[in-house]
């Protein structure tokens, strides 16, 4: 049982959340059915087959057997009930994984292309999802350009995250432990990248790095290296490169800081700290001549360390 | 020639409609416009729309089944079309209930409505605070019809000197 | 069965009766189709409703009535006499002139014409008005200058007052309201619920013409299609092709014109009445 | 009519008229602009071929990439183009036409006993929307391409920066193309049959195309206003699925589904009729509940329009739209059902022999059976929450699709191919291709059930290497060469019967039904006076091993 939760059973992924088990005997039970139906016309099929080949003895077929109303009925019926069991068995599980429990901690889960975020009730957010284990936890979520899906196997949900709506999933982790979350509705070139983790906390670990703040610059580390690790977790690196000359969807970061240049509309700009906030916060302001309206706002996103750290940071790039 | 299941020597085209009954159906679906017309200056909610379907399906009916006789015509082409009837009422109908029923299981209420309130709630804050004698006035326009407050007031105002505030600057920075 | 066969049938079927039994079914399968097509513009016109009913409220009234019911009668006009073509070709003997045909058609070609000329009108006074569909909806330069001094005197408030980000993003997105049908749909709004829902009628007016200009749009191509078959029947009538044993084509194009006027029987009502 | 009357009982093999349909008259223009269905019906043939092997080495190309984690022959872009364009034209070139556009326009005016369809102008001018529309897709995708899915959901689709309304405009097109075959099919079906032609003596297949034509005509048409609303959506900003204009995304996929899931159906339907042909055919046995078959072909079109919502279970869409979606979608998985075990039934106490066809169509039963099993997890809510855009759903509809009516139309090709060519191929190599395509079938897609109910996301250019993905790509990528060797003896060995093949005579494989009984490959107008029926297309005699196709009492002479 133990080994089971942990690395999960041939067909599924670890069980991570208190509603896994239940998706899972769904899952096993259906498999079951698909097992016995399977033998039974793979069975049934190559018996014919080999006892009925035709051959000099056997030049035509020995019966005009052309139906049988009981036999025919029988597998009418009986596919139909087991059908009517899953669909139902199906509904409730499903009613179980959708209705979140009344004291479930709500957290708001913002998607665009290709981040997430994710913002706690004291109004901090992080990249990666952090929840205390022990305690539902629903999820709101929203999205600021195009569909996404918000998918974690290790516990069973996923809900498309609908543009100009709210959607929900919960979920109750079971122990302390991290978990891959996965956009699974196609969003575009970084699909595939859009991937997170849940980290699931104790509960006591869970308060006490909500309080020091859960992405807060670790004690002691350059500001700079910080820098370039929100470069990567806020899914700049998708659209920015580092290199010199290096053209993604945006401009390269490359000797960004201090950077002379005109906008499509004809200003002419610096990059000093005032400038590189104003892009990351409202892109559409001020767009590098040549490059398309593309990049998203970091609005709510990005607090004022990590903008200091994000500039420390560039101001390394030559 | 049996075996076509739709060879019948009075069906297949060969029946023509009196001329009277033609002129009648045309009386019918004037006299119908009318009613549709009349039927609207009154305000009956919700039934407005489930009444004025009513009157076209009729006027329908009786195009498809005279002017294009189905009523006497192979029984194949009225199933046909009765058929692709069927599909579009399910094209409507999954449509429907899903958008009808998208708050009853859901805890958090109608998606839309969140949006629309939260939208709604910050305005009239922002509102009622500033300009309690405005929203005073609105109610005084309340039973004003549309037509009425026509060209003839809005002609009358002269363009002032524009005022300057965040519109109009962010209308013209692009 | 038919005695005197002259029409030749194509050399696949039997007789011209398999044939033209064949080709009607064919055509209501075609116009099972075309209904289908214009269902889902139906289903669309239900949705953003029901999303969005006092607009739609507002916005639908901005329709002409009048202008809908003559377009109304001169549709149902030419059905009938389109119906009434038929009739007559039913009735044609072999050899006799087909002059009743061509007038009757050509009278609903006339029609379908006076249809257009109806439609033209309305089409101009709506882009006149900048009630169009997406961005193109109340896109006038001076249209601010205008809301913000029709707001101003209809409500005696300034409009920075109105400066709550959702206007603003309003009218930033739709260069909002200025022409008098603007401030018309302000107006009558604001007057019965609140300053946030007359914002947001206003923005989102453009959903209600965006469907208005797709399905009267989309009928209109089926009328201008309708009219170039009934033309060509009208030619080959004049050729005297059609009598009482062959007049496919006589009574497909009228099949044809008729679902064109089925559409519009509950378009008019669902666009300009409800 | 006319054949009433005729009185000419001796039915006679043998005895070829020099003169048949190929050889009739010369010249490109003769193939381009004629309207005879058998011709049309190969030009079909070879146009999808070549659609099914440019789709074939798109997929190649998908399952190469995803070999390595990280880049391994394409970026991500290049990535999200190719597999978009595996599935458009895989859907709407391949698998949708491929059945009854091709083999269905061959074979089935034969089996009716009629002279060509109804309306044989309108079936050329099918093929030639057909050849238009894939001329755009494939202009679409050399300049740019798209890269949304075949699905082309929205807003992604109505905002990103690619040649949607183009594409969309193909697709459309080809809409145009299935309706009229739909209709003309219908059409035909009703009103062309040969005297003694009951609606209970027609073949499997015309009942099969027959649903499979009511679903094109009727689901169609919405397909193309909804790709019509998104042209719109792109170059007029109309807003109806643009949440930021007011509009609801989910409104999209209603749209989408209320014609791609019947369309499912589209792909399905034809590659059963076939099963059932070869089946009964190979056991030389009538089928096994001829009714329930037929019937069920009809139940399957008609609540094929009611499941669409089960594409839909996490889009946000009501729960209790939901539920009945979901309830529905086990409807109709009995009829389904119904089917494979009847075809399971119909071998006993045949006599069975496993040439070519027979082997594709026994793939299918075991193929189309996991597939339609492990449709089950994705019916059911509960499941379908965890399942849902994972491999598991791409391997699921892969079995389908492909193990079901690929399979079937390669099987389908094999049968019919000395009739429409008039030569044999050989019999070894077109086991040998028919096994391997299976075994490299279930070497590529098995392995994805695994990764999908483990948690990989379908459409995705990359995974990560310490996820435990990567073997099972890998073992798939290995499985998609394999396939891709089947297919080159597939086609090799076609290709060259053509030239050195042995000559059919005009029933080699001793079937029932009617386009056996003209000679191969058959006359112009297919037969000289139109047959008489009097028994089904099942009826092989147990006593006696000869006797006319459905008893028909007229042939050549």
């Amino acid at each position: 049982m133990e080994s089971t939760t942990q690395t999960g059973s041939f067909w599924m992924p670890p069980q991570a959340s208190t509603t896994a088990a239940e998706v899972d005997s769904l899952f096993d039970f259906i498999m079951d059915l698909n097992y016995i139906f399977f033998a039974i016309i793979f069975a049934m099929t190559v018996y014919f087959v080999v006892k009925y080949q035709k051959t000099d003895e056997n030049p035509i077929a020995t019966s005009d057997l052309s139906h049988n109303t009981v036999w025919e009925g029988l597998w009418t019926f009986i596919p139909l009930v087991l059908c009517l069991i899953v669909f139902v068995w199906g509904f409730r599980v499903f009613l179980n994984n959708t209705v979140a429990p009344d004291n479930a901690m709500e957290i708001n889960v913002t998607a665009q292309k290709w981040s997430w975020s994710f913002k706690y009730d004291d109004g901090q957010t992080t990249s990666d999802l952090y929840a205390p284990a022990g305690q539902p936890v629903k999820l709101i979520l929203k999205s600021k350009d195009v569909l996404h899906s918000f998918y974690v196997p290790d516990f069973r949900i996923k809900s498309d995250v609908v543009p100009g709506r709210y959607t929900t999933v919960w979920f109750e982790a079971m122990k302390p432990g991290d978990h891959r979350i996965f956009c699974t509705e196609y969003c575009g070139r970084q699909h595939s990248g859009m991937y997170r983790t849940v980290h699931v906390l104790s509960a006591e670990d869970f308060a006490k790095k909500k309080s020091d703040g859960f992405e807060g610059r670790p004690e002691g580390q350059d500001p700079a290296v910080w820098g370039k690790q929100l470069y990567s977790k806020y899914g700049c690196n998708a659209c920015h490169g580092l290199e010199e000359g290096e053209v993604k969807v945006g401009p390269s970061f490359y000797g960004i800081y201090g950077r002379k240049g005109e906008t499509a509309d004809g200003q002419s700009y610096v990059a000093n700290e005032e400038y590189i906030r104003e892009s990351i916060m409202e892109p559409m302001a001020k767009i590098v001549k040549g490059y398309a309206p593309a990049m998203p706002s970091f609005k709510d996103q990005i607090g004022g360390d990590q903008m200091d750290a994000i500039i420390a940071f560039m101001k390394t790039l030559k | 020639m049996s075996q076509h299941d739709t060879h019948h020597d009075d069906h297949g085209g060969h029946h023509v409609t009196p001329l009277w009954l033609y002129h009648l159906i045309f009386g019918g679906l004037l006299c119908l416009t009318v009613i549709t017309v009349w039927i609207a200056q009154f305000d009956f909610g919700p039934a407005n729309t489930v009444i004025a379907m009513f009157v076209a399906t009729i006027k329908a009916s009786l195009v498809a089944l005279f002017f294009m006789h189905l009523l006497h015509d192979e029984r194949l082409n009225a199933l046909t079309f009765g058929f692709g009837l069927l599909f579009v009422c399910l094209f409507f109908l999954f449509p429907l209930v899903d958008i009808g029923t998208r708050t009853y299981i859901d805890p958090i209420k109608d998606n839309a409505s969140i949006l629309k309130q939260e939208k709604i709630v910050k305005a009239q804050e922002v509102h009622a605070k500033k300009h309690k004698k405005a929203l005073g006035n609105l109610s005084n326009l309340y039973n004003r019809s549309f037509m009425n407050v026509a060209e003839d007031e809005a002609e009358a105002k002269p363009v002032p000197a524009a005022t300057t505030e965040p519109v109009e600057g962010d209308s013209t920075a692009k | 069965m038919s005695t005197i066969i002259t029409h030749e049938h194509a050399h696949h079927f039997y007789d011209n009766e398999q044939q033209a039994s064949s080709a009607k079914l064919g055509m209501w399968l075609f116009l099972v189709t075309e209904v289908l097509l214009f269902s889902g513009l139906f289903v669309a016109y239900t949705v953003v409703k029901s999303l969005h009913p006092e607009m739609w409220r507002v916005a639908s009234s901005q329709l002409d009535w009048v202008m809908g019911s003559v377009n109304t009668l001169v549709l149902i006009t030419s059905s009938w006499t389109v119906a009434l073509a038929v009739r007559a070709a039913q009735t044609n003997e072999k050899g006799e002139k087909n002059s009743q045909i061509v007038g009757l058609l050509a009278f609903t070609i006339l029609c379908a014409f006076g249809f257009l000329i109806v439609k033209y009108f309305e089409y101009s006074h709506k882009i006149h008005d900048g009630l169009l569909w997406g961005k193109s909806y109340f896109n006038h330069p001076e249209a601010i200058e205008h809301l913000k001094e029709g707001i101003k005197q209809t409500f005696s408030m300034d409009v920075t007052a109105l400066s709550s980000p959702e206007f603003l993003a309003g009218l930033k997105a739709h260069t909002a309201a200025g022409t008098h049908d603007g401030q018309h749909l302000i107006h009558h709004y604001a007057s019965t619920v609140t300053y946030a829902d007359t914002l947001m009628t206003v923005e989102q007016g453009h959903l209600f013409f965006g469907v208005y200009f797709l399905l009267t749009g989309l009928h209109g191509i089926h009328v201008v299609i309708g009219m170039s078959v009934l033309a060509w029947v009208l030619v080959l009538a004049q050729k005297g092709r059609f009598y009482k044993d062959y007049y496919t084509p006589v009574e497909l194009g009228g099949l044809y014109w008729h679902l064109v006027d089925l559409i519009w029987i509950y378009l008019f009502p669902l666009l300009y009445l409800v | 009519m006319s054949s009433n009357t005729q009185a000419n009982p001796e039915y006679q093999l043998g005895e070829k008229e020099s003169t048949n349909y190929i050889n009739a008259s010369k010249g490109l223009m003769s193939w381009l602009f004629t309207i005879d269905h058998k011709r049309i019906g190969l030009m079909y043939l070879f146009t999808i071929m070549g659609t099914f092997a440019l789709g074939g080495f798109l997929a190649l190309a998908v399952r190469l990439e995803l070999f390595t984690p990280g880049q391994t022959i394409m970026g991500p872009d290049a990535y999200n183009r190719v597999f978009t364009l595996h599935g458009l034209v895989m859907v709407f070139l391949f698998i949708i036409p491929g059945i009854p556009a091709a083999l269905g326009n061959f074979v089935m005016p034969l089996m009716l006993g009629a002279k060509d369809v109804a309306f044989p102008k309108l079936n050329l001018a099918s093929f030639h929307i057909y050849v238009i529309g894939t001329v755009m897709a494939l202009y679409t995708t050399l300049d740019g391409g798209v890269d949304t899915g075949w699905t082309f959901y929205t807003p992604y689709s109505s905002t990103i920066d690619s040649q949607v309304v183009m594409m969309t405009m193909s697709a459309f097109v080809l809409g145009f193309s299935s309706i009229f075959t739909g209709l003309n099919f219908v059409v035909t079906i009703h009103k062309m049959r040969a005297p003694g032609m009951t609606w209970d003596r027609l073949p499997l297949f015309v009942w099969a195309l027959y649903a499979t034509a009511i679903i094109q005509v009727m689901a169609t048409p919405v397909l193309g206003i909804t790709l019509l609303l998104l042209a719109m959506e792109r170059v007029m900003g109309i807003g109806i699925f643009d949440p930021a204009l007011g509009g609801d995304p989910v409104l999209f996929q209603h749209f989408f589904w209320f014609y791609s899931h019947p369309a499912v159906y589209i792909m399905i339907l034809p590659g059963m009729g076939v099963m059932s042909e070869l089946i009964t055919t190979f056991s030389r046995k009538r089928i096994f509940g001829y009714r329930a078959i037929a019937l069920s072909s009809i139940a399957i079109a008609v609540i094929s329009f009611l499941v669409w919502g089960h594409h839909m279970f996490v889009s946000g869409q009501s729960a209790y739209a939901g539920m009945v979606f979901s309830f529905l979608t086990f409807l109709v998985a009995i009829p389904s059902g119904i089917k494979i075990i009847n075809w399971s039934t119909t071998l006993y106490k045949g006599a069975i022999s496993l040439d070519a066809p027979m082997v594709w169509a026994l793939s299918f039963l075991i193929l189309f059976t996991i597939g339609g099993l492990t449709g089950i997890f994705l019916g059911a809510l509960g499941t379908d929450i965890h399942l849902h855009d994972t491999y598991f759903v791409v391997a699921h509809f892969h079995y389908v699709m492909m193990g079901g009516t690929a399979m079937a139309f390669f099987g389908g090709m094999h049968y019919w191919w000395p009739k429409m060519f008039g030569k044999m191929y050989n019999e070894f190599a077109a086991r040998l291709a028919a096994w391997t395509v299976f075994v490299g079938f279930n070497v590529t897609f098995f392995p994805q059930f695994i990764m999908g109910s483990r948690g990989m996301p379908r459409r995705y250019y990359d995974y990560l290497p310490e996820s435990g993905y990567q073997i099972f790509h890998q073992i798939s990528t290995v499985g998609s060469w394999i396939l891709l060797l089947g297919m080159l003896i597939m086609a090799v060995n076609l290709f060259s019967s053509l030239k050195n093949g042995k000559e059919a005579s005009s029933n080699p494989w001793e079937a029932r039904s009617l386009e056996w009984l003209t000679q191969s490959p058959p006359i112009e107008h297919n037969f000289h006076e139109i047959p008489t029926v009097v028994e089904g297309p099942y009826e092989f005699p147990i006593a006696t091993a000869t006797a006319t196709p459905q008893g028909a009492e007229s042939s050549d002479p």
